[in-house]
């Protein structure tokens, strides 16, 4: 196998796999089995990959030419090679959780839930491995509209309404900003490789250059930079697993690594510190963090809340690009990462808590934890990973985040990263807190909280949620210790593109 | 001289017709106006046009918006306002073309460039080249015989199109109307 | 108004002139005023004159409704096959010069012809024109008198 | 002999303009359709003529006499036709003429047709 | 003298447009519209004689055809309302026996 | 421009407000007839602006006749000729239009038609 | 000859000679040919219209219609200036009136030609033409007491012919 | 000897097929004679096409008179561009029109219906292919007039379409009386008719206030036949009453038609300098542009019926077409050619899409439209693809069009302008979206069953919406004809 055949095979398995999920849709059996085949396949390739990658290696392949000069077309670096092993990685065990939560829910529409997530998940490798902005776009709008039906799933009024903000959002931005500044880009540069030290460096100047930065920045709306986070929020009415989706296998990592990608590769880091273009963005990544904390303590829904953590925890690697230094770029990167382990353990827990009790809302989850023991350890594993408490994989980012700060002389900076761990411990902590330390109320006042379905199984107490929901968690939140461990190895990834 | 007189009562009938809200009149008067302005063609030498224009404007048409009369209504309803809008688009269309004016060759001026440039071939050759006395004739039929053709696919076009329209089963008619006299 | 005594007889007195007038119009477009839409418009008129006196069902079993409808599509034809005629013979499309062994005779031969063409067409569709909207309004009450 | 062809043509134009002019200062002065009538015919008689002998004297023998021949003739038969069918119309329909008052004066008022 | 006679014809044209506009019945209107149509005939023909081509009398012709049958057709349209055939039934009023006739 | 111009364009310029009448009736007419009026009056204005332009003070009609003459320009006839038919052509089928719309709503007139869609499509008179 | 062959031969060869009135172009055979071939076609659709008859191709108008043409002409005349004098007059000296004039031709076309006479001589219109009687409107009553002479009616019968 | 004639044959062909059409009578053999033609004019503008792309600018002399004498075609990319459109949407048109046809227009009617849309057709090619000003005339009042009778033949189905097609009628006279207006003032100050004959002309009369107005009543005249914006009262009910193939049809060709005219006018006769730099009409055209962008798109979002409302969004993407021109540089034109390509085959594919919902279910409202995700999934998910491909998602022509135009504004150094852009077609976003999450998340009325549309239409439908991804993914070939028919334009004479 040629490395340009694996790379179109990291495009190619996902979407077959959709083909074929359609194909056995009425043995839901086999369906799924297609599922977690075709997820393992496809992180068994990235995988097979990896290694040529890391001794500097850089596979392409151009698929189409749309537009003379303008490819449609592959190629890895260190960058892209960490967000697709983080995709189709946590693609399995989100596979897995899935499986569990869907049956556990009696959910409808399951294959079409299968398909779009397969789906979504090839556009996130197509958004990994683009050679050039324009791919990156095409497979960004793609993710955006394979999810939308993941958003609506449930299709009520609610659902339905979450989803047309999400899709709003998402096609305006996307569409209305970032296309400009690509073309833009394209306009000037004449070209939209990415190219290491940037493509516009030089070409650009003035007002204009923090003009397209801004152009990219709240173009990029994946990426939750205030005030175009509120499709995340919204999108909080999707299933479980689709919330994971978004918030750590692939949405906003997306977004955040399509941030990363414009700075490093289209502007490049040097350009943007000489020219001081990013300034404004430190300060709006920095303001989004403090503040979506604030109203992640708000909010008593614990999806709601951990959307609103996402919020918080992305502007970490816009704040990483933001700085344009080295170690600024390789916190980000690595909080791609790291917050995707801790994100998708904490909603998984919280998915399992919604299979087994129905609970939404924190302060219905007093006394759970003695009950579900491995769900709330989980989370506890994963909220103190988010808060950047060593062992764990949350702790590495932040300290070359506020590395990269100091090194820009952004000293303000890092007093915000320690406010904001503060906040994260402030709305975490207590969600485990009531589970374990509070005594669970002696009747269930309400059965059914808002938006459950049905009264669970067993009204005579509650038990953990079944087993796929529970093995998911406790994997991620053992990968939450071990990337604490394995940062070593991501860093050597992504040394070549900070260390020029 | 004549044409003065009579661009003065074209001006006169179209004004009357503006005012006229009894459509029978209105389409009594509009054939005046072709009458009146193919007589001014006869006047600046547009001998075939005047012909037509008696024929189609004065005949034909004023027969058709009888026939639809007919089959409408003869009056016009009292319009409820002043209309300010068209009122202003019409002026500064006219202005503009009042402006327009102001770099036109003079009517009648004989070194205008329409009669210096294409023109003065047909004038000159077409006798040799095509033979016929009527210039006219040899420049629709002949020079021109494409836009002719064109001319001649409109027409066949309106009578496809009535066809589509009229065709078949007859119309219904109104009972309320007014007699032939005014009100 | 058949029974208008008046306007039957000279009626029938001027429609044959009318016509005659008509195709001498269509015939002498070369030399003065006129050509075949206005000796189609003429024609026509003769035939409005004979609906409008003798009754539009007399009308329409003079000239039916098949034919006319034949006669707007020949006269078309007949112009753009004139076209098609210069094209064979040599020349681009509608260059009536080849039509005939001189430039002079086969631009007359061309010229006349499609002048015909036009006159059959627009005969016909004013006919038409007429015949729809006159017919429509055959059926009306007697209060609407 | 031109000269008196000339004159003769002068006047028989101006004589027709007389009466065309008379007849449509009638057409607008008398007080009724009915009355009216009479004023066109006066223009479509008397005056058309005049005009039209005067043109076909100016025009000799030629062509162009011969086509205002034709033109007189269809003026002579289409003229009354037409005066007649208007006057006919109005009659059947019932439109009151106007009528000297005892009084004398001429009605100024307008005749007001009957309703059908 | 061709001058004078246009003039006369133009004065009569212009009376005529009066009664047109004025009315006031419709009768007035149709002998309005037939007079000014034959003084345009007229016209056309004195128009020729000024302009020293009198050759184009076909048009005199045509308007005087035209003018007739327009006429007639506004009649038709009177009497019958429709241009089309008169429905059956007996076409005229007797709203004329009541006139009085001597 | 100077005074001596003015007769030069007087014709043009009753052109032009014949024009603008037409025009005018067009837009500001809610009766449907009366519109198709307003636009024969404009576009026979048009043709005065066309053949105005053709004319040659001192020419004469273009018709070879053997002798030398200064003829008017032919051209804008054949050019009106054929919008003369245009004409007529769009005149009958706007009035085959009315006549259809007469039978269809019972009445030709701009304001009462938008009444009647409004309450068919919303089921009650319009609110102003 | 039978009469139904007559009127068309008749209405052709009067069409031609018309052809030839309006085109002036005698020298040109294509013409001429076309003016044969008009004639006969204009004869034909006049046929297919049955508007060919006695009615429209009066051949048995006597010779005297001259005579009585020139009659009509100077009744013009007068007629004209008395009017135009009416019209003229200050005090518009009117005294309008409907009468009914007898009719005694036999035929239509003397009727209408009787109609008509009376509507080309100003002062009097025929208003209706009535199972043999004309109804007339006069302008003043002198103008309708020559016409009640009969003198016109008398005239058109002589000439109107079998 | 035919290839020499190929200019005269793309015109005379469907023409001559017209009175055919008539004598026929029958309805079948109309529709197969109009469906032989549109291939065959679809042939010929293919090979013309590729007569001018290698072989240079194509003059036909119309009875061997040469220009300024005669009428003369003059073929270069730019129209050689609009033969193709317009044929070839023709083409993909006919075999979708038998069944629509059939159950929208009475039986009796067929062969007459057909002959109009002949008549149509080679209206369109004609104003598309000539190079003389007045015969440009006399081709669009051709088009307009079968246009006129075509749209009115939705009153079978709704007697609005009555007074769309007058008022259509109403307006597009005005238009066509303004553009014989302005045809006349050039004339009478250069004498000539020829396009390119005028073109050298105005360029050596210079300041004349007489040219101005011309151009003034060109654009405003074309401006109504195009409807741009504020002049497009007309447009939405004539392609929202019209049969469905007629919507079909004359959405995808006609106002592209009039479009192409204007450029000829612009660039061609007054050229670059004097439309755009001495004229300053960009500050007349740009705001224009923008405000139609946003106000028709905001109409759009809600409507009731769904071809009303693509419709407007017809008028919006004229003004995307308009705003194009308003760039004044080749990119700008390019994005304006390329999109009149594109968005023919974006609303063709749309409003067929609706036809084969009016087919089945007798109207497009929103409400009949919910559940036929599920009850006609083949003509939904078209809809959807051509939905996307008119919001401008990447893979599709909508996305190269816009593409090139945010080029195009970029480069006349107006980034704001691209902003807005994008956001209008956002706007799109909400009133596609609309119909999406109907047609998907709503159950079917109750007790409405209906099944797929006929293949016979499907098919058609198909054609185009996978040209809309083709096009969208290789875009090679129409950029490049598009570039160089821009380049043809503003490069001066034909
Ligand atoms: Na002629
Ligand atoms: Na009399």
């Amino acid at each position: 196998m040629t490395e340009g055949l694996a790379l179109a095979l990291t495009l190619a398995i996902p979407f077959a796999g959709a083909v074929l999920i359609g194909v056995t849709r009425r043995r839901p059996n086999v369906r799924e089995g297609v599922t977690l085949v075709t997820a393992t396949a496809l992180f068994l390739t990235v995988l097979w990959l990896l290694d040529g990658v890391l001794a500097g290696a850089r596979p392409a392949v151009e698929l189409l030419e749309v537009i003379p000069g303008l490819p449609l077309a592959l190629e890895i670096e260190p960058l892209g090679m960490l967000f697709g092993l983080v995709a189709s990685g946590l693609w399995i065990v989100n596979s897995i959780y899935s499986i569990g939560y869907m049956r556990g829910n009696n959910e409808g529409h399951q294959t079409r839930y299968y398909i779009c997530f397969a789906i979504a998940i090839g556009a996130a490798m197509g958004i990994a491995f683009a050679a050039n902005m324009f791919t990156l776009f095409i497979f960004y709008e793609a993710l955006t509209l394979s999810t939308y039906p993941l958003v609506a799933h449930k299709e009520t009024e609610e659902a339905k309404l979450g989803a047309r903000t999400y899709l709003g959002i998402l096609l305006s931005t996307s569409i209305g900003l970032q296309l400009v500044a690509i073309i833009w880009t394209w306009q000037i540069a004449g070209t939209l490789d990415f190219t290491p030290g940037g493509i516009l460096a030089g070409k650009i100047e003035g007002i204009f250059v923090p003009i397209l930065l801004a152009l990219y920045m709240f173009g990029i709306g994946k990426a939750a930079l205030m005030p175009v986070h509120r499709w995340l929020p919204a999108a909080m009415v999707a299933p479980t697993p689709v919330s994971a989706l978004l918030h750590a296998v692939a949405v906003v990592k997306a977004g955040v690594f399509t941030v990363m990608k414009v700075a490093v590769y289209i502007f490049g880091i040097d350009f943007l510190a000489v020219t001081g273009a990013s300034e404004w963005l430190v300060w709006v990544a920095a303001a989004t963090v403090l503040l979506a904390s604030f109203v992640a303590m708000t909010k008593d829904n614990l999806k709601a809340r951990l959307a609103y953590s996402t919020v918080s925890q992305l502007s970490y690697v816009v704040l990483g690009a933001a700085v344009a230094t080295s170690m600024g770029v390789i916190g980000g990167s690595l909080q791609i990462v790291m917050h995707a382990a801790g994100k998708i353990t904490l909603f998984f827990c919280a998915g399992a808590i919604y299979t087994a009790t129905h609970k939404t809302e924190i302060s219905d989850m007093v006394g759970l934890g003695r009950v579900m023991p491995f769900t709330f350890g989980a989370f506890l594993i994963g909220a103190l990973s988010i808060i950047g408490v060593p062992p764990l994989a949350g702790s590495w980012s932040k300290w070359y985040l506020m590395l990269g700060a100091a090194d820009a002389g952004h000293m303000v900076i890092i007093g915000v990263l320690m406010v904001s761990s503060l906040l994260n411990v402030a709305y975490l902590i207590p969600v485990v807190a009531r589970g374990f330390f509070l005594p669970a109320p002696a009747i269930d006042p309400q059965p059914a909280s808002a938006g459950a379905a049905a009264v669970p199984a067993n009204p005579g107490g509650i038990h953990e949620a079944p087993l796929f929901c529970v093995l998911a968690p406790c994997l991620t939140a053992a990968g939450c210790i071990a990337l604490f461990f394995f940062a070593d190895s991501i860093y050597r990834l992504l040394a070549p593109i900070a260390m020029r | 001289m004549i044409d003065i007189v009579l661009l003065t009562f074209l001006a006169l009938t179209a004004l009357a017709i503006v005012r006229l809200r009894h459509l029978f009149a209105v389409v009594m008067l509009t054939g005046v106006y072709s009458l009146l302005s193919a007589g001014l063609f006869v006047l600046l030498d547009a001998v075939d046009v005047a012909f037509i224009e008696a024929a189609v404007g004065a005949g034909i048409s004023t027969v058709l918006m009888l026939g639809t009369l007919a089959l409408t209504s003869r009056r016009e309803k009292v319009p409820g306002r002043i209309p300010v809008l068209p009122l202003i688009v019409v002026l500064i269309t006219g202005a503009a073309l009042l402006y327009g004016t102001l770099d036109m060759p003079r009517f009648g001026d004989a070194g205008a460039p329409i009669h210096r440039h294409v023109a003065p071939r047909y004038i000159h050759d077409s006798g040799t080249e095509i033979g016929v006395p009527n210039i006219v004739t040899s420049v629709l039929a002949s020079y021109r015989g494409f836009d002719t053709l064109g001319e001649l696919t409109v027409i066949f076009t309106a009578g496809i199109g009535i066809l589509l329209l009229l065709g078949g089963t007859g119309g219904r008619r109104r009972k309320d109307e007014e007699m032939e006299e005014e009100g | 108004m058949k029974q208008h005594l008046v306007l039957r007889v000279v009626a029938k007195m001027l429609i044959p002139p009318i016509l005659l007038f008509a195709l001498y119009v269509q015939f002498h477009g070369d030399f003065g005023p006129g050509g075949g839409f206005q000796a189609g418009v003429i024609f026509a008129a003769a035939f409005i004159l004979y609906a409008l006196v003798f009754g539009l069902e007399t009308a329409r079993r003079v000239v039916p409704d098949r034919l006319v409808h034949t006669a707007m599509a020949v006269g078309l034809l007949i112009f753009a096959g004139v076209g098609f005629a210069g094209l064979l013979l040599g020349g681009n499309y509608l260059n009536y010069s080849v039509l005939a062994e001189n430039q002079k005779a086969g631009q007359h031969l061309g010229i006349t012809l499609i002048e015909f063409g036009v006159g059959t067409t627009v005969v016909a569709v004013m006919i038409t024109i007429f015949f729809a909207f006159a017919g429509r309004s055959a059926r009306m009450s007697d209060e609407d008198w | 002999m031109e000269t008196a062809l000339d004159i003769l043509s002068w006047a028989l134009l101006l004589g027709g303009g007389a009466f065309v002019m008379i007849g449509g200062i009638g057409l607008l002065r008398l007080p009724d359709f009915y009355t009216r009538l009479h004023a066109a015919g006066m223009t479509d008689t008397l005056g058309a003529g005049l005009i039209i002998l005067g043109m076909m004297v100016a025009g000799g023998l030629s062509l162009v006499t011969v086509k205002l021949a034709l033109l007189g003739a269809l003026i002579f038969l289409t003229s009354p036709t037409a005066t007649h069918a208007i006057a006919n119309a109005a009659f059947t329909a019932g439109l009151e003429p106007w009528a000297k008052k005892d009084g004398g004066a001429a009605d100024q008022g307008e005749a007001t047709p009957s309703k059908a | 003298m061709f001058t004078a006679a246009a003039a006369a014809i133009l004065i009569t044209m212009f009376l005529a447009l009066v009664r047109l506009f004025a009315g006031p019945t419709l009768y007035d209107r149709v002998l309005a519209v037939n007079t000014f149509g034959t003084k345009t005939v007229l016209l056309i023909g004195v128009m020729g004689f000024l302009t020293e081509r009198p050759e184009f009398l076909d048009i005199a012709l045509l308007y005087a055809l035209i003018n007739f049958i327009s006429t007639i057709a506004i009649l038709k349209f009177f009497r019958y309302r429709a241009l089309g055939d008169a429905p059956d039934r007996k076409h005229r009023t007797d709203a004329w026996k009541r006139l009085s006739i001597s | 421009m100077t005074l001596a111009d003015i007769p030069g364009l007087y014709n043009y310029w009753i052109v032009i407000l014949l024009m603008m009448t037409g025009l005018y009736i067009v837009v500001s007419r809610g009766n449907l007839v009366k519109k198709i009026v307003g636009l024969v009056i404009f576009q026979t204005a048009v043709f005065l602006l066309y053949i105005s332009m053709g004319k040659i003070i001192g020419g004469t009609a273009p018709i070879l006749t053997g002798r030398p003459e200064i003829f008017s320009n032919p051209l804008p006839h054949v050019l009106i000729l054929t919008a003369i038919v245009v004409g007529i052509s769009t005149t009958a089928l706007g009035l085959a239009l009315v006549v259809r719309i007469g039978d269809a709503y019972g009445t030709i007139e701009e304001d009462e038609i938008a009444k009647a869609d409004h309450e068919a499509e919303f089921g009650g008179p319009e609110t102003p | 000859m039978d009469r139904i062959k007559v009127h068309p031969i008749t209405l052709g060869l009067g069409l031609f000679g018309l052809w030839l009135l309006l085109s002036g172009h005698y020298d040109d055979p294509l013409l001429l040919t076309l003016g044969v071939i008009s004639s006969i076609a204009v004869v034909f659709i006049a046929q297919r219209m049955d508007v060919i008859d006695h009615e429209s191709v009066p051949l048995r108008l006597r010779f005297g219609f001259i005579g009585y043409l020139a009659w009509l002409a100077k009744e013009i005349a007068l007629a004209n200036i008395a009017v135009a004098k009416i019209i003229i007059s200050p005090s518009l000296p009117l005294s309008p009136l409907l009468f009914r004039v007898k009719t005694s031709q036999k035929t239509d076309v003397g009727r209408v030609t009787h109609a008509n006479s009376i509507t080309l001589t100003p002062g009097t219109v025929s208003v209706e033409v009535e199972d043999g009687d004309i109804i007339v409107h006069a302008i003043a009553g002198n103008l309708a007491s020559d016409m009640a002479k009969g003198e016109m009616d008398r005239r058109v019968t002589a000439v109107e012919g079998g | 000897m035919i290839l020499q004639h190929l200019p005269a044959l793309q015109i005379v062909v469907p023409l001559v097929a017209a009175p055919i059409c008539l004598l026929l009578r029958r309805g079948d053999l109309a529709w197969g004679l109009t469906l032989i033609v549109s291939w065959a004019a679809l042939a010929i503008a293919v090979m013309l096409l590729h007569a001018v792309i290698t072989g240079g600018v194509i003059s036909y002399e119309l009875g061997d008179w040469a220009p300024p004498w005669g009428i003369e075609y003059r073929i270069d990319a730019a129209n050689a561009f609009v033969l193709l459109i317009v044929s070839g949407i023709s083409a993909v048109v006919l075999p979708y029109a038998r069944a629509s046809v059939a159950s929208e227009i009475e039986e009796s009617k067929h062969s007459l219906f057909y002959t109009a849309y002949l008549l149509c057709l080679t209206g369109l090619l004609g104003v598309a292919i000539t190079g003389d000003a007045f015969n440009l005339f006399v081709f669009l009042e051709i088009t307009s007039l079968a246009t006129y009778v075509l749209v009115a033949m939705g009153a079978g189905r709704d007697r609005r379409a009555l007074t769309a097609a007058f008022t259509y009628l109403v307006m597009g006279t005005i238009g066509a009386t303004f553009f014989v207006i302005g045809v006349g003032l050039l004339y009478m100050v250069t004498g000539t008719l020829n396009m390119a004959d005028l073109a050298l002309r105005i360029a050596d009369l210079g300041d004349n206030r007489t040219v101005l107005v011309a151009f003034a009543f060109l654009v405003v005249g074309l401006g109504l036949k195009l409807a741009l914006f504020p002049l497009h009262l007309w447009l939405p009910n004539a392609y929202a009453y019209a049969p469905s193939v007629v919507s079909v049809f004359i959405a995808a060709t006609s106002t592209k038609v009039a479009v192409y005219a204007l450029l000829r006018f612009l660039f061609t006769i007054f050229g670059l300098e004097f439309s755009v730099e001495a004229l300053t009409l960009t500050y007349v055209f740009l705001p224009l542009a923008i405000a139609g962008m946003f106000a028709a798109s905001t109409v759009a979002i809600f409507q009731v019926d769904i071809k009303r409302m693509l419709a407007y969004s017809s008028v919006a993407q004229l003004g995307y077409m308009v705003l194009g021109v308003s760039f004044g540089n080749v990119t700008g034109l390019t994005a304006t050619i390329l999109h009149l390509f594109n968005h023919a085959l974006i609303k063709g594919g749309l409003f067929m899409a609706l036809g084969c919902v009016v087919y089945r279910c007798g109207s497009a409202s929103i409400d009949e439209m919910r559940g036929l995700g599920r009850q006609m999934p083949l003509t939904m998910a078209a809809f959807v693809i051509g939905g996307l491909s008119l919001i401008g998602i990447p893979l599709t022509v909508g996305f190269i069009s816009k593409w090139y135009l945010i080029l195009g504004a970029l480069e006349a150094g107006w980034w704001p302008v691209a902003v807005l852009i994008v956001a209008t077609s956002l706007l799109a976003v909400l009133y596609i979206g609309r119909v999406v999450e109907v047609a998907y998340l709503q159950p079917a009325p109750e007790g409405r069953v209906v099944t797929e549309a006929p293949r016979s239409m499907l098919i058609p439908m198909w054609v185009l919406i996978v040209a809309n991804i083709y096009f969208g993914i290789d875009a090679s070939l129409t950029t490049s004809v598009a570039g160089t028919a821009a380049r043809a334009l503003i490069g001066g004479t034909p």
